[in-house]
């Protein structure tokens, strides 16, 4: 008999309550609305932590029906996912952080044009710019 | 240490040393104080039977008296009955107990003892309200009928604070609820909050009296 | 202590003369200095602090639901006749020098010294406004004894020199005559002699030995008289050896109404001493609330030991009769309604006595609303009838009692107790009230089936 | 030096780590510290110009079990950049040198950054009999501490150890063992206590020291606030079991199945600050609360000392029954003798008898 013989169970420990919605998703929408109105106004980003908050499973059900889904969802590969979705209102995102080893690390609602990790860097698109003139150049004296 | 060390620790053990010795020492001192024997020829015999009943009899006014004072014992009764269904239906208030006595009991939901604790304080104001303001109740009215409302509403405001996290922490909340009814069981012994016992040994001696002639008390 | 500021005169048949504001007259007695005053209170309070006293003083909570129940406060209003706060001094006093704290009370002058002042103002509070009939005793949720601790403090008050006028002079009067009221023995023998001439019933008078001995209390001596023929007319109907004595008759003893112990001790031993010199089994005691209160059930404290013989209320004694069959009575036909005499029923225990009485007379008792051992004083007992000063509000605690009785609807009013049917004489003459008090032992003895008849 | 003046920035980039991995990083810092969402462009910014920070790690009388909860949660991610980044110029237990070597790297480091390195301490330090429980090098801890704090320019303390003593100071406290802010008092001083602390919390620190050039914000016991300001009672999960009423009473009955709170049980979460409920260990697999055991409370100060782990918060310190029975003897005594004072004075006002 190995050691891979030995059957062996699993248990998932208790699981967490709160599939009730506590009512706390209906706070967070009333600021949420805030925000959005902030944004429309003077266009600066908000975001709203969700890790931080005590929501349960209900409540997160709750946000994720009232907010519905938008036109774009993306995904972002850099130290782990990244998951971004627009909700059913423009310029409400919904930024879902995972670690590498593709646990929950934060989540947030984004209020703004476009999410912060979406954006292309000013110094990147200097590198990328840098690095395209070399690969042309490459490329003419292949060519060549 | 923290508060709540000391609280919990040190401010207890005090506290219950004193609330024991005090309540003891009162007992005692009038329990040993001269007692003359009553040589007239009783009416009838049992006379602790008169003195047990005496006990009840006066749990609630006799009918020609209820329209003045029943008010008054409906919010006493509140008072009395919240106090001992908050002390000891409350769970974190059980585990106290559980904790000295070894075992444990049924507990009312939090929100049920909040509620309850709730009108006992409602009722606490109620009764403070007529001492102050009631003539009768004011011209007899010392310290003491103050102090031990003050003891005794203030583990009320400090518990329900605890309860709906008023406080900056938990444990601030819970140590300031533990000192206040450590400030009340130090305060029991040595102002009317021995009426817990002296009801006992008063209506006992009343009933008893009059059972042996037959009266009424 | 003999020596008494008598600049109020004081003609006891005369009109009676009231003082409206009772706070405005304190009365002394003798030459005490202030200082020996409060130390004579002291001396004498002290005495009483035993332990049931001491449970009733600790026990109060301040709740104030006694002075509902008090006739007094209910008459006047003010919150100063509430029974427990008219014991204020001598609790006090209890705690600074008897109570278990009474150290730390004394250490830290927490419970201050009784003044004079207090004394005085409490004069009122102790004799003016409280017949001790115990009515505070069933409200308190405590159940204290108010009433005995009021008779308690009067005995400092007593010592202190500091009683009403009036009680002091009928008692230094009772205590150096025999009789509060002038019913001396020779007086006391010649009202029973006329009483019997006129009612044509045999008298026993100073028999040298008798199974019972009846007293009388000096109101019905000389107000009532008729109930020293009523007794007689009963008591010879059931052949019994029965006597009066000039040497022990007096029922009333106004050493323990005002406070004066070593008094009350040596009229009751008067009493006893003839009773025991006679061989009687029985003493009966006349209609009166206080007399049966002081020899009933002090008499033996009194004496030291057991009594040699039973006490009873003439109510008692009457229903016994009734009980036994060895007196029958010709039915009233009328309604009745009671007044109990809170000495002898709620704190003596003969409540159904005077109810089989009454039974056996085949009249209609109407209870009034707050009867039997719940009923209220009529504000004349422990002494208070005799007070002048105390009249208005005696009065007032009167017109209560009248709507409580009127209320019942009764025909006729019956009591079995002189003294209180002594005030509802005078309050019905003040208040022209339409009715009359009767007194139980002259109904039966008017409405005796004599064995002539049979 | 070359490697020294390199900027983070330059150092990520050069190691290939894109732009939005390092902002995914201090979002998730920031959210972690509380630090507003709006400000983690500053944040990132600030802390791509910040040089490689020299870093002394010392290690009293401990148990290691800080150093292994924080080596083995790091996934190899932006966090271990960070740790990759720093200077760790001296750590006995993970560097290759020992002895005699490992002390002259000591010296070196701390001479080459006099007044500027981090020193990171973990376990409490031994103060009876002037120090001499616990050594390394022929040198008390005591002294050790003393001498590398001097040129410190800020100190953490890592662990309920370092911080308040720990197990070592638990009663009886046979060495005198006391946390680093009891002996070091003109440095600044941050706590992270918890037994082990929470690795996540390190990281924090160590990115906001980096970022803003001093330690955060921190409480009333130097820890920092943006991780303990909270129960773990009040950011429970299992808090509304609590407000409901319903208690697991066993560890094996109905209740702690269904997961219901576990106060009966002794947790101390209503008194322990703590971010475990929110930021769990192992990366977010699970913590002591969702394993099924209440909060020992270990990252209080005294927590050894707080009775039973298995006591219900409410529960006293219940002296004895002897205590109890002294205190009603003593009542008895004291009832016996007023009442003998109550009379002999009673006799002497009323003049005897």
């Amino acid at each position: 008999m190995s050691l891979k013989d030995i059957p062996v169970h699993f248990d998932t420990g208790p699981t967490p309550p709160g599939s009730e919605p506590t009512g706390m998703a209906e706070a967070l929408l009333h600021e949420i609305a805030g925000h959005l109105l902030t944004v429309a106004r003077d266009g600066e980003r908000q975001i709203v932590e969700l890790g931080n908050l005590p929501l349960s499973d209900g409540d997160f059900q709750v946000l994720e029906d009232k907010l519905g889904r938008g036109e774009v969802s993306a995904e972002i590969s850099a130290s782990g996912r990244t998951e971004v979705h627009e909700t059913a209102f423009p310029g409400l995102w919904w930024v879902k952080y995972y670690n590498a080893g593709d646990q929950p690390a934060a989540q947030q609602l984004e209020i703004g044009t476009v999410p912060m990790i979406l954006e292309a860097h000013p110094e990147d698109i200097q590198a990328s710019a840098e690095r395209f003139s070399k690969l042309l150049e490459e490329s003419e004296r292949n060519s060549h | 240490m923290t508060l709540l060390d000391f609280a919990r620790g040190p401010a207890m053990q005090v506290a219950i040393f004193i609330f024991v010795l005090g309540i003891v020492w009162r007992l005692v001192g009038v329990w040993a104080l001269r007692q003359k024997k009553d040589l007239s020829e009783a009416r009838q015999k049992g006379a602790w039977i008169g003195g047990i009943k005496g006990l009840f009899a006066h749990a609630w006014p006799y009918k020609p008296f209820v329209p003045k004072v029943g008010a008054q014992y409906i919010v006493g009764y509140v008072i009395h009955l919240g106090l001992f269904i908050v002390l000891f239906f409350g769970t974190p208030h059980m585990l106290f107990f559980a904790d000295i006595v070894n075992f444990t009991w049924w507990t009312l939901p939090g929100g049920v003892i909040t509620f309850v604790a709730l009108i006992t304080t409602v009722a606490l104001f109620i009764a403070l309200a007529k001492r102050l303001v009631d003539p009768v109740q004011r011209l007899i009215s010392n310290f003491d009928d103050y102090a031990t409302w003050f003891v005794t509403t203030l583990p009320f405001l400090t518990g329900l604070a605890t309860t709906a996290n008023l406080w900056p922490h938990y444990e601030t909340g819970l140590a300031i609820h533990l000192l206040s009814v450590w400030l009340l069981l130090i305060y029991f012994p040595f102002g009317k909050l021995m009426h817990s016992f002296w009801f006992v040994v008063s209506r006992y001696t009343t009933g008893s009296r009059f059972a042996r002639r037959g009266g009424m008390a | 202590m003999s020596k008494t500021t008598t600049e109020m005169a004081l003609d006891l048949d005369a009109k009676r003369l009231s003082v409206v504001e009772p706070g405005t007259r304190v009365d002394v007695q003798g030459d005490l200095s202030d200082e020996a005053r409060v130390e004579k209170a002291m001396t004498n309070f002290v005495k009483d602090f035993g332990r049931v006293t001491a449970t009733y003083m600790e026990a109060c909570i301040h709740c104030g639901a006694c002075a509902h129940a008090c006739p007094f406060y209910e008459a006047s209003g003010n919150p100063r006749h509430t029974p427990i706060w008219k014991l204020e001094p001598f609790k006090q006093a209890y705690k600074r020098e008897a109570g278990p704290l009474a150290f730390f009370y004394k250490a830290f002058n927490l419970k201050k010294n009784v003044t004079l002042d207090e004394l005085k103002e409490w004069q009122e509070l102790l004799y003016d406004t409280c017949t001790m009939c115990g009515r505070c005793t069933l409200i308190c949720p405590m159940s204290i004894d108010i009433a005995t601790l009021v008779g308690m403090a009067r005995h400092g008050m007593f010592h202190a020199g500091l009683v009403p006028h009036e009680l002091y002079t009928v008692t230094e009067k009772a205590q150096r005559e025999g009789s509060p009221l002038g019913a001396t023995p020779q007086v006391f023998e010649d009202r029973v002699e006329w009483m019997g001439d006129e009612h044509e019933v045999d008298m026993h008078m100073n028999e040298d030995q008798a199974d019972v001995l009846v007293l009388m209390s000096s109101i019905e001596i000389q107000k009532y008289p008729e109930s020293m023929a009523a007794t007689a007319k009963i008591l010879n109907q059931m052949g019994k050896s029965w006597t009066f004595r000039t040497d022990g008759y007096e029922a009333t003893n106004f050493g323990m109404l005002s406070g004066n112990t070593g008094w009350q001790k040596e009229m009751s031993m008067k009493v006893i001493g003839t009773a025991e010199k006679i061989g009687a089994k029985l003493v009966i005691l006349p209609e009166c609330g206080h007399a049966y209160q002081a020899l009933r059930w002090q008499g033996a404290n009194m004496y030291g030991k057991s009594l040699p013989f039973k006490i009873q209320h003439i109510s008692e004694f009457l229903a016994d009769a009734v009980d036994s069959g060895s007196i029958k009575l010709k039915p009233v036909n009328k309604s009745v309604a009671f007044h109990d005499p809170c000495q002898v029923s709620r704190r003596g225990g003969a409540t159904q006595a005077p109810r089989k009485v009454l039974e056996a007379l085949g009249v209609e008792l109407i209870e009034s609303k707050s009867g039997g051992s719940m009923n209220t004083c009529c504000g004349g007992g422990g002494g208070v009838i005799t007070i002048h000063r105390a009249d208005t509000l005696r009065y007032k605690v009167m017109g209560a009692k009248f709507r409580q009785l009127d209320e019942t609807g009764a025909e006729m009013m019956v009591t079995s107790c002189s003294n209180c049917r002594q005030n509802f004489d005078d309050s019905s003459e003040k208040l022209n009230w339409d009715k009359q008090m009767n007194s139980l032992l002259e109904l039966v003895a008017d409405n005796l089936v004599e064995e002539a008849e049979k | 030096m070359k490697e020294h003046a390199l900027t983070l920035g330059e150092e990520l980039r050069r190691q290939g780590v894109s732009r939005r991995s390092f902002l995914k990083y201090c979002s998730v810092v920031a959210a972690s510290m509380a630090i507003p969402a709006t400000m983690v462009p500053a944040m990132a910014a600030s802390l791509a110009q910040a040089r490689r920070q020299s870093v002394i790690w010392m290690s009293y009388q401990e148990c290691t079990a800080c150093i292994e909860s924080l080596t083995r949660a790091f996934a190899p991610t932006v966090e271990n950049l960070i740790f990759n980044f720093i200077s760790l110029d001296f750590q006995h237990a993970l560097q290759a040198a020992a002895g005699d070597q490992a002390v002259e790297a000591l010296h070196k480091a701390m001479e080459e950054n006099w007044g500027k390195y981090l020193v990171l301490v973990d376990g409490s330090i031994p103060l009876k009999d002037d120090g001499i429980y616990s050594t390394s090098h022929g040198q008390t801890h005591l002294e050790s501490l003393r001498e590398v704090a001097e040129g410190a320019a800020a100190i953490v303390s890592i662990g309920t150890c370092a911080a308040y003593g720990g197990v070592g100071a638990a009663r009886p406290n046979p060495t005198g063992a006391v946390g680093v802010d009891e002996i070091i008092t003109d440095k600044p001083i941050l706590n992270v206590p918890g037994c082990p602390p929470i690795p996540e919390v390190m990281t924090g620190v160590l990115t906001s020291f980096l970022a803003f050039g001093e330690l955060p914000a921190v409480d009333a016991l130097k820890r920092p606030s943006a991780f303990f300001s909270d129960t773990i009672h009040d950011r429970c999960y299992r808090r509304p079991f609590y407000d409901q009423g319903k208690f697991a009473k066993t560890f094996d009955d109905e209740g702690a199945r269904k997961g219901w709170c576990l106060y009966e049980l002794g947790c101390k979460g209503p008194i322990t600050h703590n971010a475990c409920a929110t930021m769990k260990f192992n990366q977010g697999v699970s913590w002591p609360i969702q394993s099924g055991h209440g909060c020992l409370g270990c990252s209080e100060p005294n927590f050894w000392d707080k009775d039973s782990f298995y006591k219900p918060l409410s529960a006293g310190q219940w002296g004895s029954a002897e205590g109890i029975a002294v205190a009603a003897a003593a009542g008895v005594a004291l009832g016996a003798a007023s009442a003998v004072m109550s009379r002999k004075n009673q006799d002497k006002i009323s003049g005897g008898k």
